[in-house]
């Protein structure tokens, strides 16, 4: 394995774990609460929040990346605030990345969780109301694992975005070995040089091996729960 | 200050309902054809409907009235619900569906105690399963119970026993007359069947097309005669007041003091003294101008003709109320044999009833009645 | 004449310039080119794959050489047509000239912040900073704190957004851009010339593709290149 | 050759059916407590639930045989099922879902009539609506129409009625008796209420934890006395061949002969001669010593004692089989009774069937029984 | 409008709205199958299926576009033989955008109309087969109106996303006016050079502003069905 992954290749991967892993895993309450919010809520900004989450897949990511620079940079309206008053610096860190990832994945993991949501019968939660849960114990308790596959299926399509994104996070952290490398900047870097296809190819099937892995397990995940459904 | 206080106008597309009852404590069954507007009550009750126009009161409870902008939330009303259709969390186990209300019931109160609810519902080897593999009456008891651990204030009950066969009925009824008589919690109980309702219920409440056709104490509101087209004209009948006077271990039988003289009733498992609710089935009501001798009717009560009213003149049969010691009580025979027999108003009668046909409102008799 | 003007693809930093050009070609009443802009990797694979290009118009020679060592360029038509310098360019509010000698501290430059350039593996400009840094002795110090950009604009972004203290670009990017202040340029020798190779491809059909070709040679073209800030050098390359 | 031939094993969990049993055209009525398996059966005929083992044909139709592997798809069975939970088609209107089988049964044949099943089950203001706005017995009437008018080959209605009230059923009834009779569509029926299978059904299947506890035409299976702790004590009774041999009109009656005698019940709409079959509920006949007079019991019935079983030593009441004509009819008095009147096999007596309690199997008598 | 949207730009938005469309247009069918027989099939290849399906997620779009030129293109395996037996060229034409577009968003597409299956009461679908409908004509009877949500959900992702892609697109196809550009590749042409920024905020509102429209009716048509099943 190491002959055939060089260091820097192996610290895009750990790196791209790295950013997959936090920027979903960061994703999944906002995402909940803004899939329930459009699946369920009836209020006049309805449209204008759908827009906007579903904003980084209509816009090229360069775009999304540019935007997210002017935002979240250190002279950013937001990025300036957190440099200053909680030391939190998200330009050139890979926390940056994980940022654009988790913004890039943000429209698939809300648009999974709310036909979820969607699909719910809300006759259970009146039964569970009835039963003296209020409505966020109704959410715990009933919505939130009747909705668990749309969970999963939201997990998993931004861990595979995340794996598979460059565009905003090159823009917005730039690609730093070690530390914004992502396996796909360090994949496009070398399509970037004649003869680099070899090594393109290689942290290509790295890539694809691991959200494969992510997938048959999540589908495992998924399948079980059906399974406790089912019968 | 009456335990349920109901006032609700609402419409649903083309159907309107408009309804308002008082009823005390005790058991109110709710009592209509298919789409007389029984689930919409119930539902504006849960809180699951908000009414146009409403007022909904509990014991000492407000729990709705949109004039003074009242409407507790569901979740605040402890009304346990037993829905229709069931409504099991299929993501949980039968045990954690029965538990699911006791996470939210207030710790100290007493309530129904988990062991005995799922004895009485017959469903321990199911407790380790999904309601997906349920049989239809296996949910209906579930939900029964899941409806009773809640500890609720009002027990809304949908139909709860439609889809039981006698022998699970015979053994949750006297459950819920139980949960009545004891721990004092008032329910609203929708059937179809005359028998139940008879059996259960304090105050009866008959809705047609989303309206009040009849509402009042049990006993008064199905002698009346012109409820039986719309209860169904099989099974009206008269419901009396009854002591326990005597229990004979012999011939396992039970006399009841009536208003309508003794009756002896297969053995009710009830101390001496209790006063219990019976009904007298009209069509279990046979009558004869003679003393009848060395019959199977233990029962004959002298009575006076004091009403005829044939339920339809075209019809074979006729309905008699018959004044029977301080009560009254319903026959009903065919028009051929009140020609024959030349019954009139004020005629001298003797009343045939099969002890069978009694329904003893607490512990049943097991096997026949 | 009526036919359709070749078709050009060319590196995406001469979009203003090529923009400019060929709506003068057409002024003259030919047929309008069509530009098609993309990284000079991406052009040199499309025309691999059979793309219907009449011109690569590449930012770089590498690209070009591989296109033509995969004979897909017509023998003879290679030109080595314009020039371009990098420079050191700082945030307008926070210039401070920086003497580019060899040896120079960069990393001191910087202090603590990111060196802003296109990737210095793929994206030209990156090639050549590398390049120049190397040849000057800096490489080395400044390697930990360089940020590679997806592209040079990227880059620059960098700097006028303030992220990055310095950052190396084209002369002809920081020009145009009122939020940098070039704080030095590399001096030519110390980098390969940055050249933008232009040949007609040995597929092209279209009889204008000379002509165009030519026409980019000439003195209105010139006009257009030179006013996007490159240098025109016209240098006909050898056949390889 | 059975219309219905049906042998199947298989284990869902801890449950494991194992039932065999072979039915002759008409009506055959699954019978069994909540959980024991009528569901599950329904599956299997319908091809929803492939089991381990068996066998089904219907008419001369192979539907299944696992030795055999023939597995006919359930689309090709056209067998018309009635869902225990309606199972309606949320996305169509009531219309659609009634017709939806329409566009697959073959054209030529003859099926229900859309308008007369709509009319029978009071379901015309219903047909422009969508299923979620429905009351619960409103959805239960259009999943039996929907079935109807399929043309099917075979009916499964798995508890059809458990959510109507008694006026509902009244006219539901007699239309499914129809079909039994004139479109001689066989039919499975599964229900909780022996009034309603010994009513409709010439076929009755007991079935008890996965198994058959009892199988064989109607009247045999409801009269053996041994059936009634499963099928729920109160209802069982004798089943009878009845012809219609005359009307009254003046008092609405009309006369049945029937094996054990002649007996007048509430006009029957059928024409002269036809064959029904009848019951007399146990609980409905009174015995008397002596011939009794002046009384409405119009149907007196002279009859031998030939048997007597108490149900249960411990309870109130017996039930005696009576020789009575050619035919035997049960009745249930208390002990007491029978003691008081000195009863003993070989005894003879007078069976006192009150009119109104006769169950004719053909278009109902309004207006009470 | 005319003055203020170039020639090119309005080019490159017709130009992507047709491939949008037709990307989305042409998933539909393949979508609604793979997703079918990823939520109900039981198949050994299944899982390398729904790798396959995932991969345009995971892989940086170049990769893709890289792909898709390699195998579609003239001289690739699939690309030639369609070239001369069915005189079909992709590579280079508005085709092969619209394409590269599909299977770009075809992860999306097919994740939604799989939740949306899954979420599918069986009970129904065997309701109908007892009614004499054969498989077929259940899918269209009553599976297909039931999954309509997550169709139409499905659509929108992948619009939105053929209205955002660029990397995959502009490897496969180039970027010519008129031809291949799309709205995405026509913003990214402009930020690559000096003074680009202000036609690139032209495009992209012109292209958040078509995504915004298409999203409001899309959800119309979702708010509608439900108000359908609702009562
Ligand atoms: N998947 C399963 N796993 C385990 N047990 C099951 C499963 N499916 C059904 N059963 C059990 O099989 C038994 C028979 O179920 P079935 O639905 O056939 O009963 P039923 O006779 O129709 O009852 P009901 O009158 O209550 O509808 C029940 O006890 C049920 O719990
Ligand atoms: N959303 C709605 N739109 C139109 N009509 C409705 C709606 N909801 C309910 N209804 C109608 O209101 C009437 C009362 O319904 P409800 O469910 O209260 O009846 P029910 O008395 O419970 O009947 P069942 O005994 O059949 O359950 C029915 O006729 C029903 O069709
Ligand atoms: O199109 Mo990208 O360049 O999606 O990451
Ligand atoms: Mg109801
Ligand atoms: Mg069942």
């Amino acid at each position: 394995m190491t002959g055939w992954l060089g260091p820097e290749a192996r610290d895009a991967l750990r790196l791209s774990l790295l950013v997959a892993a936090t920027a979903t895993g960061a994703s999944l309450l906002p995402g909940l609460a803004i899939a329930t919010l459009l699946a369920r809520g009836r209020f006049p900004g309805r449209m204008l929040l759908d827009t906007l989450v579903h904003l980084p897949l209509v816009l090229p990511p360069v775009v999304t990346g540019y935007l997210l620079l002017i935002v979240f940079g250190r002279r950013g309206i937001v990025g300036g605030w957190l440099a200053d008053h909680l030391g939190l610096v998200l330009a050139f860190r890979w926390t940056g990345a994980a940022l654009a990832c988790a913004i890039m994945g943000f429209p698939l993991m809300v648009r999974a969780m709310r036909l979820s949501i969607e699909g719910v019968d809300r006759k259970l939660e009146e039964a569970a109301g009835t039963l003296g849960a209020g409505p966020a114990a109704v959410f715990a308790l009933v919505t939130l694992p009747l909705v668990l596959p749309g969970v999963i299926a939201g997990a998993i399509l931004s861990f595979a975005r995340a794996m598979g994104e460059f565009g905003a996070t090159i823009t917005f952290v730039a690609n730093i070995p070690g530390e914004t490398q992502t396996l796909p900047s360090a994949i496009y870097t070398f399509t970037q040089v004649p003869g680099g296809e070899g090594d393109a190819l290689r942290l290509t099937l790295v890539s694809v091996a691991v959200s494969m892995l992510a997938l048959v397990l999540s589908e495992l995940l998924a399948r079980s729960l059906k399974r406790r459904l089912g019968a | 200050m009456s335990a349920l206080s109901v006032a609700v106008a609402h419409r649903l597309g083309a159907f309107a309902l408009d309804v308002a009852f008082e009823a005390p404590a005790g058991v109110t069954a709710l009592f209509g054809r298919s789409g007389s507007g029984k689930t919409t009550l119930v539902n504006v009750i849960a809180g699951l409907l908000q009414p146009r126009e409403g007022r909904v009161a509990v014991g000492g409870h407000l729990l709705l009235d949109t004039a003074g902008s009242v409407a507790v939330p569901r979740h605040r009303r402890r009304v346990g619900t037993v829905f229709q259709e069931g409504r099991l969390f299929p993501h949980l186990t039968v045990r954690q569906n029965l538990l699911f209300g006791r996470w939210f019931a207030p710790r100290g109160e007493p309530g129904a105690e988990v062991g005995a609810v799922v004895e009485m519902l017959g469903i321990g080897p199911l407790l380790g399963r999904r309601p997906a593999g349920l049989s239809g009456g296996e949910k209906q008891r579930v939900a029964i119970g899941r409806a009773l651990l809640a500890k609720p204030r009002l027990l809304l009950m949908d139909e709860p026993l439609s889809a039981l066969d006698d022998d699970r009925k015979a053994e949750i009824l006297p459950y819920i007359e139980r949960l009545r008589d004891r721990a004092g919690v008032p329910i609203v109980y929708v059937s179809h069947s005359v028998a139940e309702v008879a059996r259960l219920a304090d105050t009866l409440v008959v809705l047609d097309a989303g309206r009040v056709a009849a509402a009042g104490p049990a006993g008064e509101v199905l002698s009346r005669l012109n409820v039986a087209p719309l209860s169904g004209a099989r099974e009206s009948g008269a419901v009396l007041e009854a002591r326990v006077a005597a229990h004979d271990d012999d011939f396992a039988l039970t006399t009841l003091v009536t208003g309508a003289g003794a009756l002896r009733v297969p053995r009710v498992a009830a101390p001496l003294g209790t006063t219990l609710r019976i009904q007298i089935p009209a069509r279990d009501v046979m009558l004869s101008r003679d003393a009848p001798r060395h019959t199977s009717a233990l029962n004959v009560l002298p009575a006076t003709v004091a009403e005829i009213r044939p339920i339809d003149a075209a019809g074979a049969t006729a309905d008699l109320r018959l004044a029977c010691g301080d009560a009254v009580i319903l026959a009903r025979i065919t028009r051929l044999s009140l020609a024959e027999m030349g019954l009139v108003p004020g005629a001298a009668v003797f009343a045939l009833v099969k002890s069978v046909a009694l329904d003893p409102a607490r512990p049943p008799a097991r096997g026949g009645r | 004449q009526g036919g359709q003007g070749p078709t050009v693809f060319a590196a995406a930093s001469l979009k203003n310039a090529l923009d400019d050009a060929a709506a003068r070609w057409a002024a003259l009443g030919h047929p309008a080119p069509k530009l098609s802009f993309a990284a000079s990797n991406v052009l040199e694979a499309q025309i691999e794959q059979g793309a219907p290009a009449d011109l690569f118009f590449s930012a770089d020679l590498d690209w070009m050489e591989k296109a033509q060592a995969a004979g897909l360029i017509a023998p003879g038509t290679r030109v080595d047509l314009l020039a371009n310098a990098i420079v050191l360019v700082a945030p307008s509010d926070a210039a401070t000239p920086i003497d580019i000698r060899p040896g120079f501290d960069l990393a001191k430059a910087l202090g603590g912040g990111r060196l802003a350039m296109g990737n210095v593996a793929a994206v030209p400009a990156g090639k050549y900073g590398k390049a120049a840094l190397e040849s000057l002795g800096a490489w080395e110090g400044v390697k930990a704190h360089v940020a590679e950009a997806e592209s040079v604009r990227a880059a620059l972004a960098f700097v006028a957004r303030g992220e990055a203290p310095l950052g190396i670009v084209y002369a002809t990017d920081a020009a145009a851009e009122p939020k940098v202040r070039i704080v030095g340029t590399f001096p030519a020798g110390s980098h390969p010339a940055i050249v933008y190779p232009v040949a007609v491809t040995k597929a092209s059909r279209n009889p204008d593709s000379a002509a165009f070709l030519a026409f980019l040679r000439g003195p209105v073209a010139r006009d257009a290149f030179t006013k996007q800030g490159f240098t025109v050098l016209d240098r006909p390359a050898a056949a390889p």
